[in-house]
């Protein structure tokens, strides 16, 4: 299987070679053999033994391509595939997809204190279309693309969460 | 000791609610806390001995809501109020209502706070009271013609504040006349806005500068005392991130000499209770004062761990009238503490504010480690309210010592669905330039501090890759198992053997 | 500071090995833990660098087991060993094998461990030293009438105790003659049947005293130090149950005098690295030696707080061959410490041992608040091991502040599943004599302390009777709901409303 | 409904006056209002506010007629029925049937150390038969009753749990 961590460039890959059934595993990840103790596993706590060290690993997400954890206090978004490394090359051909989606999502929650554009209006891309308040802290919510602003789906004093439609841009 | 009161009202929220809650109980007084809608759940409510509803979550509505705050203190019989920080903490209004209902304000008096709350008017008496202030004008500017003035006489760049202003928000800088008139312009109509006045004013530029600050502490019986620096100059945006004590540049003449200046100042306006004068310091080792904070500050934890003075217990006994029960000469300077104040915000995306609800949370603990927060696991980080939710203060023989604990500390806190400054802090406490205290206010720029942040964070999921890696193929192995028809599955299967590692009742 | 090593294994569990591997994180040291099957989940083996299996649950096939752990350590290449307390730490054996091996044992020499332990020849090399010692026989009894014989020298009553019993256990009293034959007899089998020989000595038993013990330390350059007081007279059946500094009856002169004679005994026995010369004091304020410990004690965290050294790290540094940072007089008295031992032992029930799974708990923090321990949320307190699972250490400027604080974090700190002896020290840190410093060895008896807490117990069940019936009739009506048939029940149902106070993610 | 709390001798009376249905309730308690507003009940938590100050507890077990909480960080038993004071005297009158027990039970979990005694042997209440350790103490299971030792059932080396029956006496 092969690997790959979100903020590193390298594909790793990884394998189970032996389980002697008493939860003691042996595990082949780039290439070297690695034992892995299993102490337990609940509530999606999963806690081993790596090598002589302690480690907890909590499953925030799983699917059937990515898995998010967090170990050691940090989350970590791992992509995983039999051949990952074709996927991602068939992905970067296609040239980001996620471009031409329309909906403009809040990245945090908040409170809408001010539109500044309208239905209609022209966007540069990073032009800042909303303002929430948050904390204290005021941050806009600015166009992923170039385009025409379609719909306003908030207005003053609505609260949103995080991913919710603020507007669509065509 | 003078006889204590039964009963405190905390007109505030979070940590410093919890703070003060605590002194209350060493003091046997009884507790009484305040929550808004949003904070039915919230740590302070569980901890006090009394709580009271408050009103809708907006901090307008409750919080900050002085009638409100004051019908409930006198219904439930609060012989005295805390404001904590923020709030109303600086607020002469509320002050001066609670003097009026015969309600003790644990502060400065409202006289006192109305004097060092207008910044114009405390530089002028500190001017007087020959305690140095920075070059710039005297007063506030009606026109930007008398700016431009000032600033040719100070000398360019310059800053451009406002007197209602604090906390350093909205302060502005022009490098020559053209931006001093457009900023001026701006700032005008903000503070217009905002306060209904525009109250600027200019101050001469300083290059390198370090925020350092003193704790003083006077009582209704004109003793005065200050309880050494605090050295706050690694900020963000004008913002405190970490506060320590000692600051590498004060030595004990220097500790001395600001220090009497400080007490001088405060002795200038009458004031009472503790509080924080705060100044500048220039490449060349100048002291400019630039205001009083007249409350509890944020950053009390770092004095008293280097003097062991419960300041917010002192604060109440001043509020009763008592002595403060120590001389200048009795107190000694003991180690030294470093605060980092944990912001739920985003260091690795511009620090947006990162609220929402905590599942789990481990507070770090240990020799020499002090947590002030309010989280606790299942708790929620509300967004309507400041984005502080802890205060990790270690304390050291040494500054070094002191700086390893947090780090390690650091690596200890775990905070699960929000994002908070830690990371930040982490790499800030390895850092070459602070571990030799050069800092000054433009550290995190000057030093690209966020950059590295991001190199270390790859580094470290490089480090924990294999860990990951192992993970992940764990569970996805024990799922296999778990989806697999029956146990007859030649696959290899983790479900039924994950359960010998399970906790056991042994005896 | 010399060449430090790179890597410490830790022949011990619970808190003491966690305290260890903090110490060993401050100085970038690697620790290597070791765990016994009864251990696999325990905070020692998450928290280290490297962890290793060690073998089954009884103390003799693992922490006790000399050669796997010099095995282990060979393997894994341990610079050093850190024995901690009880176990193998005054073990000479082990450390002898470990200078054998050229690991540096971080305690003692096997050689002054060989002295310390023998308590009748430090005794005799005490009395060279011009030492202090109780009254009673200078050597092993091998016969009873030689034991009569100097009781009657010493005077009724005696106490009987072992040459290699320690911790106070197999101490026996005799008030005459009789008495003293029976029990002669009795702990000179019992003696033998454990330590294969009887090694029976005499002493004076001494009424109304307080055991007061000095923290001593001691480099291979000879320097030698004492770090102050610790109080340890509140015990129950001669163990400790809270220690606090500085000891009421100790002042300046007497700490600086029995002080003096704890470091010349150190030097007499060429003793390396930190220990500790435990005293009796009797009613008339005289001072009698009565044994060196020869490791870290459980109770040093007291020093610690008063003192701001660090004492493990302390110990590393020695062991590396470092000079010892500080001279006697460079060491500050600051402030006062308590600790009380929270043991899984039921108090309201002849303290039998009380292990488990502890589903959840909460440790105590705030200011001046310091907890050692090992457990956490879904941990196991295991029947094997010692029943200590936390201490908590509180500082305050007086005794008192650090009383009240202790009482504060007594009542935050909840531990599910098992008993503790938490509220005996809740009963204790309110009771006048203790607040008063009147305590001796038989303080708990004297004041009929189990007694106190049982009748407070009582009411404080009477102060929360209104909430235990409110949640029971809140319980029995959500309960009620939720088994009645559907919504359409005319009968008062919690089971919808409840939800409405349940958390929201709010903004 | 009439409560009574373990080590209390007090009956204490309760019941709910008036529910508003948004988590407040009036609840009249030994013939005192009391105002309950309810924060929130999950995994057998229940935190509520009674007339001002903030309360948890944590039920650790249900019965229709015994609830045990958890308060303050003490365990607290209470009795309740409609008619609880009839109930007690009932059974005060019926006289500790649990005396007539045969089965000795282990008041807590430990290693078996030691057997003293022998089946057949004839025993006063409160003689040693078993001695147990546990972290490095020694603890005998002392006969509840006087009679004669009808079984032992552990030997030397075994581990029980709390309640474990380690003797029969009859």
């Amino acid at each position: 299987m092969e690997f790959k961590i979100n903020n590193l460039d390298e594909i790793n890959t990884g394998s189970i070679s032996q389980s002697s059934g008493n939860g003691k595993i042996i595990a082949t990840i780039n290439g070297k053999q690695h034992s892995i103790q299993i102490i337990s596993l609940k509530n999606s706590i999963l806690e081993f033994i790596l090598d002589n060290s302690y480690k907890t690993a909590k499953i925030l997400e799983y699917g059937s391509a990515n898995i998010k954890i967090l170990i050691d206090g940090e989350e970590i978004d791992i992509k995983k595939h039999s051949k990952l490394t074709e996927v991602l090359e068939k992905s970067t051909a296609l040239g980001g997809a996620s471009l031409g989606e329309n909906k403009l999502l809040s990245q945090i929650p908040g409170r809408v204190v001010s539109i500044m554009l309208k239905v209609g209006d022209q966007v540069k891309k990073g032009d800042s279309i909303i303002v929430l308040e948050s904390m204290k802290m005021q941050v806009a919510v600015k166009s992923h693309k170039e385009g025409k602003i379609r719909d306003i789906k908030v207005k003053v004093g609505d609260t949103v969460s995080r991913n919710d439609i603020v507007a669509l841009i065509e | 000791m003078g006889k204590l009161i039964s009963s405190i009202m905390i007109a505030n929220r979070g940590e410093i609610a919890l703070r003060v809650i605590r002194a209350c109980k060493e003091l046997q007084i009884k507790s009484i806390a305040l929550y808004s809608d949003e904070d039915l759940k919230s740590k302070h409510v569980k901890s006090a001995d009394e709580a009271y509803y408050i009103g809708p979550a907006a901090p307008t509505k409750s919080y900050l809501n002085i009638d409100k705050i004051i019908e409930i203190a006198e219904s439930a019989g609060a012989e005295a109020v805390h404001p904590g920080y923020g709030f109303l903490s600086e607020n002469e209004t509320f002050a001066a209502k609670c003097e009026e209902k015969g309600i003790i304000f644990i502060g400065p008096t409202s006289e006192a706070m109305a004097l060092t709350g207008d910044k114009m008017k405390c530089k002028e008496i500190m001017k007087k009271a020959e305690v140095p202030t920075i070059p710039g004008s005297d007063d506030i500017l009606e026109e930007v013609d008398k700016a431009v003035e000032i600033a040719e006489e100070a000398g360019y760049p310059v800053l451009l504040k406002s007197a209602f202003g604090g906390g350093g928000r909205g302060i502005r800088f022009a490098d020559n006349e053209k931006q001093l008139r457009e900023e001026f312009e701006m700032a005008s109509a903000e503070s217009r806005a905002a306060f209904g006045k525009s109250g600027l004013y200019v101050e001469k530029f300083l290059k390198g500068i370090r925020h350092i600050e003193f704790q003083l502490a006077r009582d209704s019986n004109g003793n005065g005392v200050h309880l050494f620096e605090r050295e706050c100059s690694v900020q963000r945006r004008h913002q405190k991130l970490i506060e320590f004590s000692p600051s590498s540049v004060v030595d004990k003449k220097t500790r001395s000499k600001i220090g009497d200046i400080a007490v001088r100042a405060a002795e200038s306006v009458d004031y009472l209770n503790a509080g924080t004068a705060e100044f500048l310091r220039d490449e060349k080792g100048n002291f400019y004062f630039i205001e009083v904070n007249s409350r509890l500050q944020v950053e009390h934890p770092v004095t008293e761990l280097i003097t062991g003075i419960d300041l917010v217990k002192l604060q109440i006994k001043i509020a009763c009238g008592d002595e403060i029960p120590f001389k200048q000469s009795d107190l000694n300077f003991n180690g030294s503490a470093v605060e980092c104040r944990i912001n739920a915000e985003d260091p690795f995306h511009d620090f947006v504010p990162s609220n929402g609800y905590v599942p789990d949370c481990n507070l770090p603990y240990g020799p020499g480690v002090r947590v002030d927060t309010y989280l606790y696991p299942g708790c929620n980080v509300s967004g309507y309210y400041d984005s502080l939710v802890a205060k990790l203060i270690t304390w050291g023989a040494d500054f070094d010592e002191a700086r390893i604990r947090m780090s390690n500390a650091l690596d200890e806190f775990m905070i699960e669905g929000i994002h908070t400054t830690i990371p930040l802090y982490r790499t800030i406490m390895k850092e070459k330039n602070f571990i030799k205290g050069n800092i000054s206010t433009d550290y995190l720029e000057k030093y690209d501090l966020i950059n590295l942040m991001k190199t270390q964070s790859k580094e470290k999921s490089l480090k924990t890759s294999d860990a990951s890696i192992a993970a992940a193929l764990v569970y996805s192995e024990y799922l296999k198992g778990q989806n697999s028809p029956s146990n007859s599955s030649k696959e290899l299967s983790l479900s039924n053997w994950v359960q010998t590692g399970n906790i056991k009742n042994g005896i």
